[in-house]
């Protein structure tokens, strides 16, 4: 059977953790033969609806990008083109016909990593480095702060914003002034803040994606977001004929695989039993319905 | 000086062209040791343009450069420099913001060495200053120096190096009588350790004093190379010109009319780079010139400034037809007051504006070119034309840059554009006309013009300010003159009572102690 | 009071200097550009490239100096572009330095795209290691054991800077380009090679500060990495007022007042006297204070004469 | 080797100049092409045909020039009058704030001050706020340059960032959309308010024809009026331009607000034609590219637009034809730098030529 016709536009390169993920998942389509795939990265805003609108004009039957920013331009183009599905990273909600929305839900095993952090920290002090704050990063981060408030109630967080996505030295300096501040354990949103804590001798927590091959002795756990299960539900929709304006959020969600706990691999027994015991167990009730962790979406503040 | 001896410089059938304009047009000239060549023509004759090539700064379309028979190559100063040439250029080139030490060696030591040496420096320039009276304080920076002193630096500069020919590009435009006549000293020190001189100026008097030879260029053309001895300024002005040149002077005394401006123990305070007034009181008639003779530097910049509009008098008054006028030129313009600033590049004009927008830049208020805020260009372009016509700006035309015509033609542009404004309270003509140093600069024919510019003004009712350095223009054109010194003035006295003599003691601080600038009127 | 903890401590030094490295040398070169007087906003790009450029070399398996000679290598390159289109063809310096950024940007990402297509996580090296052989020294000791050879490189470049400037002929000529090149040429000098070479000096320094970027301060190239930092170093030549050892106390209060912004914002609300202000604001914070440094430096700045003047022989 | 100025400056040279400089950009670039291993004229080809060869093409690099005009525009007015204004994009940002603060919706409509008024006055006070703004942030540096002496290249660089993160402070706090779900995003403007579209299903919006009325206004100051007069003349020689009665400080100033005001402008137009509301990531650089496109166009109004025509299409077809041809989307940038760097040089030499001395040294 032919294939389908995929294109992806993302608004910053493809080794930036968020888009990274949706580029590593539709390769992997492409590999396996299921699709045609296109990508254009660091577009602009200024440039996004042009780019949708030529590959939609060019007879893709998906297209795949991060609305974020151009929402209003998306959706604009999704209603030109109805017959093309548009898969869109958005806050907003999915738009009839043809829009569907998806985003980064990994705050469950963002919970149980921050459960791991709760129980490694011997300074009770956890430092975390963001980019911005915006929802993306925020929910995570809360849901984090939340799972080590879990296990330990008396430890404190340190968090900061750098301003850009792309400016690992900053990151690492943020990281460095946590560190000085007390913090043993680091929440990685942005590369460079692992690389801080291992010259360091500390601990750190991967985010998106698992850089603990990068950082054997540094990176202790990761909670990955595998878009393989949403690009899969799209991809069956729209062989089918019957991709409608939905959410795929829940595909991101631990239920689907689309987000999980990264093997603890080389920190496999680092990890004090009873405490893993804990985050199993979360881990369990999480994947049974019975656990939800709540989502937050404010700005996180440092702790008094 | 032998005829037989070999010529130490041989400029051979130099031509240089600046686009359709004929610069050099094959000349040839040979200079001597101890020999010192006067270099005479108008502005824009191409005395400079020659120069220039002979140092390297220009590359000449063709001739060749010889000294002591070895032929220079083309545009390559180091090549001057390294065959013993030394060149004081027509604007001052030292860097202001380094030391006169600095300015002097640099260039001397190869670039790569790791250290100056700069106590032997010093033992040199001392050796040089000492021998050719040239006293400078090698650790001053060169900002802080007067004209003079920098002139100085510059023939340092050349000497530092063993220079054997000595170029003088207008070394006496700007400097005042007693610079100039220990310049000449220095160069009578010079010549009789045998170096050759080129020697610029405008001024025949001092090109007949200390040259042996004079060569007349025109229109990029040599025209005459005579012996110093055997000519005369009237010969010399023809030749430069092409025709006789009148200077006019003074008729006899006009009656003076009321007074049309008046200071009144005006005192402004000094700033960095100029001198300040001090209680100075004087009354302009209309009719008469008034000369302001002095010393640059001793406040002539602060009076000007006062009087064109641009500042205010921190005490005292100031005042047109009995009113005072705030410092604003628009509104000195407006009153009829014609000014004609020292440095035409810096204030004259604008140099990147066509000529035909700086003839109306002082009148952007007046009806007959503005209405609405929109130039009316029939109007404005027809009155440029008029001004460049009647003023005879030569040099392109309405629409060239103001930037490329010579000096002595943006001087007229300048002294037309504050003659014909036609205040705004109906005066057709200026009722005060303030010139500082006029025709610093200029040629003689230029001269001229400007200085029967300034006596039609008075004669046509005009009170006229005469800021001037040059002591033959004040005595030929002024009915009044008074000195200027650290910042006072003495009263302004009938021209006839002044010889050159008093107005130098004058001018060197002699007479005018308080007592007597408190009554002068 | 925090704000005296922060300071006194150790870390507090130890991370100025690391964010001060690249700046050092980016102002350094600026700065030896501008005294030769050719403002270079290349130093965006320049330093972009030499981020690429050193780590790439070092990625390729050359040794970490020589990824540094590289990145100084083509920042040799790219000075004499510059040099070459503002100072032998005399065309518009800011322009021509835009363009210069434009230029060196875009072909470092387009070359780094080339290479990498397809990588999920950035490939990335060894980088230099600190100077741990400091600890013992007392004072400095701890603060530059934590430092790599880099940092101690910027913090000898600038006294060496100003002993070139001000104690070689050499460094006489530069000044007098930058000054007045008619002076200099009339003295010998040839003033467009002075200001092409200086121009090509001042752009290797930048670019050795874009590769610590990526040889020491991090281990990976990242698209928009300097992040405005070459900016910075234009404003710092003037703060510096155009002398070295300014340059390098200019440089490190901007890294201290970054170093501290970080560490106020991350105090959050604990910080006594101070609203908990968006972290933008201490952000902003290095920025604004440098307008004030500005301007309370500005009535002394002595800007070389000939600074954006083109220099063209034989027209007045 | 050395310049030197030409007497007469051909008609051929003009012409040919852009298009040697043309040529020689394609031939540079072409290796970068090939070296991705594209095929050259295919892409050359793409190119062309995604900047200029269609009507959306045509509509693309017009809404891609829009902005672009006004940066450039604010930047040529600066820099004639010696005002060094690196900053349009600090300026082009806070008038987007601006336009957003009074046009922007409330609770799903206009403000409450602004519901009761016709939707023309509050349109005109939308882009005045917008101007306003611009104008003021560069009436800071003009003035701190003009009191002080403070170097406004550099103040105008450093504004660009507080401004930028001014804006990003409160697109996370007082103007942050509270229907945006929590990402940093501007309230959108009443729609009535938004730019009408000039072709249909494409972005080309009114805001084009501001900017080239605009560019036409400016073309007639700098033509006909005093203050066109005054403003070369200020920029020039301050101190003759003082001498001759003009108000030097007030004309810099003025040219100043001027500027500041095209290039807040640029932001209005950027989020009423185009954006709807107003995030960080509105502008990809278009008050840096304006100081290109000012210089390319020789600071002439009209040429201006020209360039910024020019600019765009080389934008907009060069991000086409990467994608086509499968080469990084960055050699549109790779190309406008080359092209604008070459231009640069191209007219030069319409204006001087190079001339290697017989002593055949290159100094
Ligand atoms: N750099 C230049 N570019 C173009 N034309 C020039 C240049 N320098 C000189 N000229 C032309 O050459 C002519 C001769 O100029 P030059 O400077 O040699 O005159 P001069 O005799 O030194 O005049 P002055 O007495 O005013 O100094 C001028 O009229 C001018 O047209
Ligand atoms: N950039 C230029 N382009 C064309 N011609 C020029 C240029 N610069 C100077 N000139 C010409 O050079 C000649 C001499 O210029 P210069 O400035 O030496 O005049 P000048 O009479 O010596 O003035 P001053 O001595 O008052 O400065 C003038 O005739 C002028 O036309
Ligand atoms: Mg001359
Ligand atoms: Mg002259």
């Amino acid at each position: 059977q032919s294939k389908i016709k995929v294109a992806a536009v993302y608004t910053v390169p493809v080794e930036q953790q968020w888009v990274s993920r949706i580029h590593k998942a539709l390769n992997e389509a492409k590999a396996r033969g299921e699709i045609d795939y296109v990508f254009s990265e660091s577009v602009s805003n200024a440039d996004y609806e042009r780019v949708l609108r030529q590959y939609a004009e060019q007879g893709s039957g998906l297209i795949v990008g991060e609305s974020f920013a151009v929402e209003g331009a998306a959706r604009k183009v999704a209603r030109d083109y109805p017959k093309t599905a548009f898969l869109m990273g958005s806050s907003g909600k999915p738009q009839a016909p043809n829009f569907s929305v998806f985003d980064n839900y990994i705050q469950e095993p963002s919970y149980l990593t921050g459960m791991i952090a709760g129980g490694m920290t011997k300074t009770n002090h956890i430092g975390m480095v963001g980019g911005y704050a915006i929802p993306e990063v925020n929910r995570l981060m809360h849901a984090f702060m939340e799972g080590a408030r879990e296990v330990n109630p008396r430890v404190r967080f340190t968090v900061s914003f750098i301003g850009s996505w792309f400016d690992p030295p900053k990151a690492k300096e943020a990281a460095f002034a946590m560190v000085d501040k007390g913090a043993d354990i680091l929440y990685a949103e942005r590369f460079g803040v692992s690389d801080a804590a291992r010259e360091r001798g500390k601990l750190a927590i991967g985010n998106v994606i698992n850089t603990q091959p990068q950082y054997p002795a540094t990176v202790v756990a990761s909670a990955l977001w595998n878009m393989e299960p949403t690009i899969a539900a799209a991809l069956a929709k729209v062989k089918a004929g019957q991709f409608r304006n939905e959410d795929y959020g829940q595909y991101s969600l631990m239920k689907y695989k689309g987000a999980e706990l990264a093997p603890l691999g080389t920190f496999e027994g680092k990890v004090p039993a009873d405490l893993m015991t804990k985050v199993r167990a979360r881990e369990k009730a999480i994947l049974d319905g019975k656990f939800a962790v709540k989502v937050v979406e404010t700005e996180p503040k440092s702790t008094p | 000086m032998s005829e037989l001896s070999p010529p130490v410089l041989r400029l051979s059938h130099i031509s240089k062209r600046f686009g359709a304009l004929l610069a050099n047009d094959d000349i040839s000239l040979t200079l001597q040791r101890g020999e010192v060549l006067a270099l005479l023509g108008e502005n824009g004759a191409g005395k400079s343009t020659l120069v220039n090539i002979l140092f390297g700064h220009y590359t000449a379309d063709a001739g060749s450069v010889e000294v002591d028979g070895v032929a220079l190559p083309p545009g390559n100063p180091r090549a001057a420099l390294a065959a013993g040439v030394g060149m004081v250029h027509q604007h001052f080139t030292l860097a202001d913001n380094l030391s006169v030490l600095d300015n002097i060696v640099i260039g001397t030591a190869p670039l790569w060495h790791l250290r100056q040496r700069r106590r032997a420096a010093l033992a040199r320039i001392h050796d040089l200053a000492g021998r050719f009276g040239l006293a400078v304080d090698p650790h001053a920076r060169v900002g802080a120096l007067s004209v003079g002193e920098r002139q100085r630096v510059e023939i340092i500069k050349a000497l530092y190096r063993g220079a054997r020919v000595l170029i003088l590009d207008e070394p006496t435009a700007v400097l005042t009588p007693q610079e100039v006549e220990s310049l000449f000293g220095t160069l009578r020190q010079l010549i009789a350790e045998g170096l050759a001189v080129i020697f610029i100026s405008h001024k025949l008097d001092e090109v007949l004093r200390v040259s042996h030879r004079v060569a007349v260029l025109r229109g990029g053309r040599l025209v005459a190379t005579l012996p110093a001895a055997a000519t005369s300024k009237p010969e010399l002005a023809e030749l430069m010109v092409g025709r006789r040149v009148e200077m006019p002077a003074r008729t006899g005394t006009t009656a003076t009319g009321q007074v049309v401006a008046a200071l009144d123990r005006a005192s402004v305070a000094a700033t960095a780079g100029r001198g300040g007034l001090h209680e100075i009181s004087l009354d302009l008639h209309a009719g008469e010139i008034v000369g302001i003779a002095g010393v640059s530097g001793n406040g002539q910049v602060a009076l000007a400034e006062v009087m064109s509009g641009l500042a205010a008098p921190s005490a005292g008054r100031v005042t047109l037809h009995g009113a005072a006028l705030p410092a604003q030129p628009r509104r000195w313009i407006g009153a009829g007051v014609a000014r004609i600033p020292e440095d035409r590049h810096a204030e004259g004009a604008v140099g990147d504006l066509a000529v035909w927008e700086n003839a109306i830049a002082e009148q952007l208020g007046n009806p007959a070119f503005v209405r609405a805020g929109v130039i009316r260009r029939a109007p404005a372009r027809h009155f440029a034309h008029d001004l460049v016509r009647r003023f005879d700006v030569r040099g392109g035309g309405i629409d060239t840059p103001t930037r490329t015509l010579s000096g002595g033609n943006m001087q007229k542009l300048i002294l037309g554009r504050a003659l014909s404004v036609t205040g705004a309270d109906a005066c057709a003509r200026p009722r005060l006309v303030v010139a500082s140093q006029p025709t610093w600069g200029l040629d003689i024919g230029a001269v001229a013009y400007v200085h029967r510019q300034l006596l039609e003004a008075a004669a046509a009712g005009a009170a006229v300010l005469l800021i001037s350095e040059d002591l033959d223009e004040l005595m030929a054109l002024s009915d009044r003159i008074a000195v200027m010194h650290a910042g006072r003035l003495t009263p302004a006295r009938a021209t006839a009572s002044w010889t050159l003599g008093t107005l130098g003691l004058a001018m060197a601080g002699a007479g005018t102690d308080e007592g007597e600038v408190s009554h002068a009127a | 009071m925090e704000l005296l903890d922060i300071v006194s401590g150790a870390p507090f030094w130890i991370a100025v200097l690391r964010v001060a490295t690249p700046l050092i040398f980016g102002t350094l070169g600026v700065l030896l550009c501008e005294r030769a007087g050719v403002l270079n906003l290349g130093i965006e790009g320049i330093m972009v490239a030499g981020a690429f450029s050193g780590w790439l070399a070092v990625y390729q398996g050359v040794p970490l100096w020589g990824g540094v000679a590289v990145a100084a290598g083509v920042g040799l390159c790219l000075g004499l572009l510059h040099g070459w289109l503002t100072v032998s063809l005399a065309l518009s310096q800011h322009v021509a330095g835009l363009g210069v950024t434009m230029l060196a940007t875009s072909v470092s990402y387009y070359a780094y795209r080339l290479g990498f297509a397809q990588v999920a996580t950035p490939p990335t090296i060894t980088p230099f290691a600190p100077m741990t052989g400091w600890q013992g020294v007392p004072v400095i000791g701890p603060v530059m054991a934590a430092e790599t050879a880099l940092t101690l490189l910027a913090l000898l470049a600038a006294p060496l800077l100003a002993w070139l400037l001000y104690r070689t002929p050499l460094g006489l000529a530069v000044r007098m380009v930058g000054e007045n090149p008619a002076a200099a040429e009339g003295q010998g000098i040839r003033v467009n090679a002075v200001r092409i070479g200086a121009i090509m000096a001042g752009s290797a320094l930048m670019a050795v500060g874009g590769a610590f970027l990526t040889l020491s301060a991090f281990n990976a190239f990242f698209f928009n990495m300097i992040n405005g930092r070459g900016w910075i170093c234009v404003a710092l030549v003037v703060f510096a007022s155009w002398r070295p050892g300014r340059a390098l106390l200019g440089a490190l209060l901007f890294a201290a007042f970054d170093a501290l912004q970080l560490r106020l914002q991350q105090g959050g609300a604990s910080l006594p006297g101070l609203p908990a202000l968006p972290y933008q604001v201490y952000l902003m914070l290095p920025y604004i204070l440098s307008i004030v440094a500005l301007i309370l430096v500005a009535r002394r700045a002595a800007y070389p004469q000939a600074l954006m003047k083109p220099y063209r022989k034989g027209e007045r | 080797m050395r310049l030197e100025a030409r007497t007469a400056v051909s008609r051929t040279a003009l012409v040919g100049a852009p298009l040697a400089a043309i040529a020689v950009t394609l031939l540079i670039c072409a290796a970068l092409v090939a070296a991705a291993g594209a095929p050259v004229g295919r892409a050359y080809l793409l190119l062309l045909e995604g900047g200029f060869g269609s009507r959306f093409a045509w509509s693309e690099t017009l809404t891609r020039a829009t902005p672009l005009i006004l940066t450039g525009l604010a930047v040529a007015v600066a820099f004639r009058t010696r005002l060094f204004n690196i900053g349009a994009e600090g300026q082009l940002y806070l008038g987007a704030l601006a336009a957003v603060a009074v046009g922007g919706q409330v609770d799903g409509a206009a403000a409450p001050w602004a519901a009761s008024l016709p939707t023309g006055v509050l349109f005109g006070a939308m882009v005045a706020a917008g101007m306003l703004a611009g104008a003021l942030l560069l009436l800071l540096p003009a003035v701190l340059k003009l009191r002080l002496g403070v170097d406004e290249v550099v103040t105008t660089l450093l504004l660009n960032f507080i401004v930028l993160l001014g804006v990003s402070a409160m697109l996370d706090g007082p103007m942050k959309d509270p229907l945006a779900m929590g990402w940093p995003q501007s309230v959108g403007l009443v729609p009535e308010l938004e730019l009408a579209r000039l072709m249909e299903r494409s972005r080309v919006h009114a805001g084009l024809l501001m900017a080239l009325a605009l560019a036409a206004l400016v073309w007639a100051i700098n033509r006909f009026t005093v203050f066109g007069l005054q403003m070369r003349a200020a920029g020039a020689n301050a101190r003759a331009a003082a001498f001759a009665g003009m108000p030097v400080g007030r004309v810099t100033l003025l040219a100043a607000a001027l500027s500041g005001a095209l290039a807040g402008l640029a932001g209005v137009v950027e989020v009423a034609g185009r954006t709807g509301y107003l995030t960080l990531d509105m502008s990809p650089g278009y008050g840096y590219t304006g100081v290109v496109i000012a210089m390319l166009a020789g600071l002439h109004p009209l040429g201006v637009v020209a360039s910024a025509v020019f600019v765009a299409g080389i934008l907009v077809g060069a991000d086409g034809m990467s994608r086509a041809v499968g080469v990084p989307n960055t050699i549109a940038d790779v190309i406008v730098a080359v092209a604008l760097l070459s231009m640069l040089v191209a007219t030069m030499l319409t204006r001087y030529r190079i001339r290697f001395d017989r002593a055949g040294r290159v100094a």
